[in-house]
């Protein structure tokens, strides 16, 4: 789950590293008033779950607060990668001597949190990555022991010389690793980490992302979720405990565990045609989880055929076209349907498929052909 | 032969008056896995259908029965405490079927099941089935036939969905291994790819990875170093845009890592044959065993 | 350093155990009052830093307010095992349907916390360990990993069949080890543990021992020490950065170093003798220690003879020598001296010595001799 | 040759420009230990007395001079900490003087320092000298002579009491280790025995234990079993109470376990001459020597 640059950095801020102050606008109005009480120049900054903010027009100085006014107009409402901002930071402007990066992310490979610091701080880290790798330090925590002193102290003096600056950044990773625990994170990062003109070291960005499994025992955390700033298929499909990602295809698929799935978007690919989502109904089939799938998919205009493939084993190949059967009966299809189920109770689901009027295939290979053919304007095979 | 779990293995299901654990426990029992016991705590004494012996824990169980592995069916948040509690019994072979375990409760499991000396499988994965002999997780009996093709996959349904094929075509399967699609896992392609080098009744690996990380690309790296199996692979995810987690929590690319081009470059340079749709393996496969 | 019962139920609580409430008295009055507050029978806790409080007659019932003072007044001023108690814990008796008992200790052998815990509680847990150690269950935790709930709840159902209490107790153990942790202790312990009538499990009472070397990052546990509750002599010592125990022989003691310390008593009774006193002058020798140790040892009407056992090492002898110089100038000692020192500076401490009217050996076995039979009114040899 | 410390062991002192740290860097270069390196945060790049590098961390110090051994005498709260960042920078032996080290600090340490293969010594200990060799930590040089009784102690002033009497006596040491008086300690006396039994260069060893804990008894049993050496053991703490902390942190008797009596009945029964006296180690060693 991806939260707000002003929620993570309330999360750091609790922890103790040290962030200037900030407040959340949603009318150009309210822009005005916070710049006003900070009483200096502030910057401007959409919250919106994407990268390249900056670059897109989305952080923006304001030296007045009437200039805070008029930028905050233009950044609320603006979209910046297919999201609508809704929402301004306004926060005072920082002189900044020099800037870094501090960044901890669950790595795979290392089974692990894995820091990676910069004194390149401010732009993409993956670019310096690519670049200059000699200006990146990669530093494994062992979370039975937790991030130790000296570990904090060797990745400070990476970034700073300067014994006191060392150690101000050595406890703002020992924070910021306390924070990404608590929250359960797979990435909190810190960019950038910037030394005043007054040799202070303090965070002027943050971005923090938490595991999807941890919300269930952080109720705090799971509550950070802003609905407002996810495609609303998605929000929907979540709520049917359904996985949905929307794609710019015609095919509409609909699979039972996601491998399947990825490899029935990749076999529709494979076939000329082009998948308009991937999504997952998960192991237990209900009938009803089938009826939202359908309901989310026939949403997108863009959908020409839509593509059921069901390999039976925990989920009921019945239920499936009992849900099928349920939903189209609701509201009847405007496109043509491909429907393979195999396994469980396939017998029981070609039935009842048969007697409302749909045919099945039991071949994968099959069923994606037509389904591609179908959404081409061809006619099933 | 086959790898990990045989005629010799003997099971504990931890959850085994949920939903889920005895919905499986009857298909296990019913396949012929032989199921000594279950864990539900509180239900100490009793019995699950009359037959299987339940514990209020796990080192109960293990004393009792003195069973080799576990399947675990319990909710998310307790999965840790379940694997841990399994190795900290003694059971050598554990095999965490419950989706949804938080990737930070995985980075303290992997020590303390490494310490132990036992191996984990999953969390998030389907089982492991060696047709014939045992199955031990969720994995459908009845698309398995008894062969020597090793199988091992991220995932469920598409692992389901070759071995189907697989079967009907006549090539018969060794064990099928899913080792599960979340990022941080007890079992890896190579732990597996190694294990079925070693067993003589496997002839060939049919291998399905997906999306994110590089546990293939190191598979790969195994492939070209280690094995002289022939091995056919596949990966899921080719059209997948970079920063999304397809359903599985650990298939994403990240940034410009991890994609199914990456993947497949390494299988190609290894050597091992690309199977491009599900399908593909029935042909590599028999082509290899020629 | 021991803390009382009422904060160590104090730190429980905070916790989340479950602990009747309590208050404390310091006089009588306080207590009728809290009785009357509570308007049930209650027990009065004599709060002193010693076991078997009960058989010294230091825990009573009080059915009414009256009764309560009566008793307070009783016990407070009692001196159980040498200590004087000055306060009491009043609190509801409850109603006790079993009793156990549930500890953890920082355990040496196993280099690790280590529960015990057995359902024969409310008695000396070391007397069951001896009598039926069936009935005690052992646990190690690992505190890389912590307490596991698993390992919890394997001791809850160590204690109780039924599966809410068993949880109940997991529950207590992971808030005691959490304590235990936080605390910085080497010891916590509820005993009893018990079940009530109504079958609920609440903690009636508890001690916890903190590791003297935590309290330096700690100061809200340093803050629990109370001086009133410990011998005057050692709370001296301690301030002067001394190790001091007090004995019953008149052999007074001076070494540097803990070991050198206990043999140097051992030859005092090899030779005939009893030492008055553990005296460890630690480390770094500095004159003020001495003069310190002094005070505090010719301050115990026992000692008929001192003896100085010092190998120089970090310690400069010719400190130690200072120190007794300026020591015995303010206030000249009333017993005979037995010195004995070698190793660095050690001429320089031998002439200082002289200058001042003292002699001194090389010797450890001559020395101790030597006070030995001086304590016993004989000569120096 | 000796145990743990010779001609080969080049040390790094971990808070070199400290109070003590300096002190006895001193005194160590003076007795002619290879002393390359100390670290200080925030003074690397300078030299201690003009000769010494000092580095901001351990990783640097290790990487810069390759030195195999560390000493540490930073304040007991860093104590940890340190002893982590020396194993971890690849240091195969810490010697620990620092005393007061949380001994919860210790719980985590000694697996930490077990799981990268290094050896402890301490915390809370006075160090180990192998005479004519290398002095690590701050048992005075003067005091010993290069000989062939193995010394192991739990005490520091004790240990030089001792080692003083038989160097008067005429009887050197082979090496002299102090592994200190706390209760949870990484290196213990049968690490000692049994290493002091391998060195062809010790023939007798002479053993300081104290009350407090059961590693006398678990020694005497070793001794019994695995040494073919001569041992001879003297304890501390036969007129102490029970129930009080006799100065260090473990020399405190629990209840009726760890007291002298059933230590010295321990040696006794593994045939381990007992010293009623500190100046009876001369006599008894030299017996069996003979």
């Amino acid at each position: 789950m991806n939260i707000h640059e002003y929620q993570a950095k309330e999360i750091l801020r609790a922890q103790g590293v040290p962030i200037p102050p900030g407040e959340v606008a949603t009318t150009p109005e309210q822009a005005e008033a916070i710049a006003k009480k900070f009483g200096t120049t502030v910057v401007v900054k959409a919250q919106v779950h994407a990268g390249g903010r900056g670059k897109a027009g989305g952080v923006k100085l304001a030296r007045t607060p009437a200039e805070a006014r008029d930028i905050a107009g233009k950044i609320l409402g603006m979209q910046i990668k297919g999201l609508t901002v809704l929402r301004v930071l306004v926060t005072p402007a920082e002189e900044i001597a020099s800037e870094a990066y501090v960044g901890v992310i669950l790595d795979r490979a290392s089974k692990a949190p894995v820091f990676m610091v910069s004194p390149a701080g401010g732009i993409d880290i993956e670019e310096v990555a690519a670049k200059t790798p000699e200006k990146i330090r990669r530093l494994r925590v062992d979370t039975r022991y937790g991030l130790q002193t000296y570990q904090a102290m060797e990745l400070g003096f990476f970034l700073y010389a300067d014994l006191k600056q060392a150690r101000a950044a050595a406890s703002i990773m020992q924070k910021l690793y306390a924070a990404f625990m608590a929250s359960g994170a797979s990435l909190a990062e810190i960019n950038p980490l910037v030394v005043t003109p007054k040799g202070e070291v303090v965070a002027l960005d943050a971005k923090m992302v938490i595991d999807d499994n941890e919300l269930d025992r952080r109720p705090a955390i799971a509550a950070l979720r802003d609905e407002s700033a996810e495609a609303p298929s998605e929000v929907e499909a979540r709520n049917a405990s359904l996985t949905f990602i929307k794609l710019d295809g015609n095919v509409g698929c609909v699979v039972n565990g996601a491998g399947l799935a990825m490899a029935t978007m990749d076999l529709v690919k494979y076939y000329g045609g082009d998948p308009a989502n991937f999504l997952d109904i998960g192991g237990s089939s209900n009938p009803d989880k089938v009826v939202a799938a359908l309901r989310i998919i026939t949403a997108d205009q863009n959908v020409k055929a839509i593509l059921f493939n069901i390999f039976g084993g925990i989920t009921r190949t019945d239920d499936v076209a009992n849900g099928i059967v349920t939903a189209t009966r609701a509201n009847p299809l405007k496109v043509p349907i491909v429907i393979r189920l195999t396994g469980t109770n396939e017998d029981i689901a070609v039935k009842i498929l048969k007697e409302n009027g749909f045919s099945a295939s039991a071949d994968m290979d099959e069923a994606v052909k037509q389904a591609v053919a179908l959404a081409k304007g061809g006619k099933a095979a | 032969m086959s790898i990990f779990a045989d005629n010799s293995t003997t099971v504990i299901v931890q959850g085994i008056t949920g939903r889920d654990g005895s919905f499986h426990t009857r298909q296990m029992i019913e396949y012929g896995t032989r199921v000594v016991g279950g864990v539900t705590p509180g239900k100490g004494g009793q019995k699950f259908e009359n037959t299987v012996p339940i514990f209020n824990t796990m080192r109960d169980a293990v004393a009792a029965t003195g069973a080799n592995t576990s399947v675990i069916y319990v909710p998310p948040m307790y999965a840790a405490d379940a694997i841990m509690e399994a190795a900290d019994a003694g059971i050598k072979f554990i095999v965490a079927i419950t989706e949804g375990v938080p990737v930070l409760d995985m980075t303290r499991v992997a020590p303390f099941v490494h310490e132990k000396g036992a191996r984990l499988l999953g969390a998030n994965c389907p089982g492991i089935i060696s047709p014939g002999q045992s199955k031990v997780g969720i994995i459908p009996g009845r698309i398995c036939t008894p062969g020597n093709v090793g199988v091992v996959s991220r995932s469920g349904t598409l692992t389901y969905e070759v071995v189907y094929q697989l079967t009907r075509a006549g090539l018969g399967q060794s064990t099928c291994v899913g080792i599960g699609g979340d990022p941080i896992n007890g079992t890896n392609f190579i732990d597996c790819l190694a294990a079925f080098e070693k067993d003589p009744n496997t002839s060939a690996v049919a291998m399905m990875g997906e999306i994110g990380g590089t546990d293939e690309q190191q598979a790969a790296d195994f492939v070209k170093h280690h094995m002289t199996k022939p091995v056919v692979g596949f990966i899921a995810g080719q059209t997948a845009p970079p920063g999304r987690r397809m359903g599985h929590a650990g298939a994403i690319i990240s940034g410009s890592a991890g994609t199914a081009a990456e993947k497949i470059a390494a299988f190609e340079a290894a050597g091992i044959g690309v199977a491009r749709r599900p399908v593909d393996f029935v042909d590599l496969i028999r082509a290899r065993l020629k």
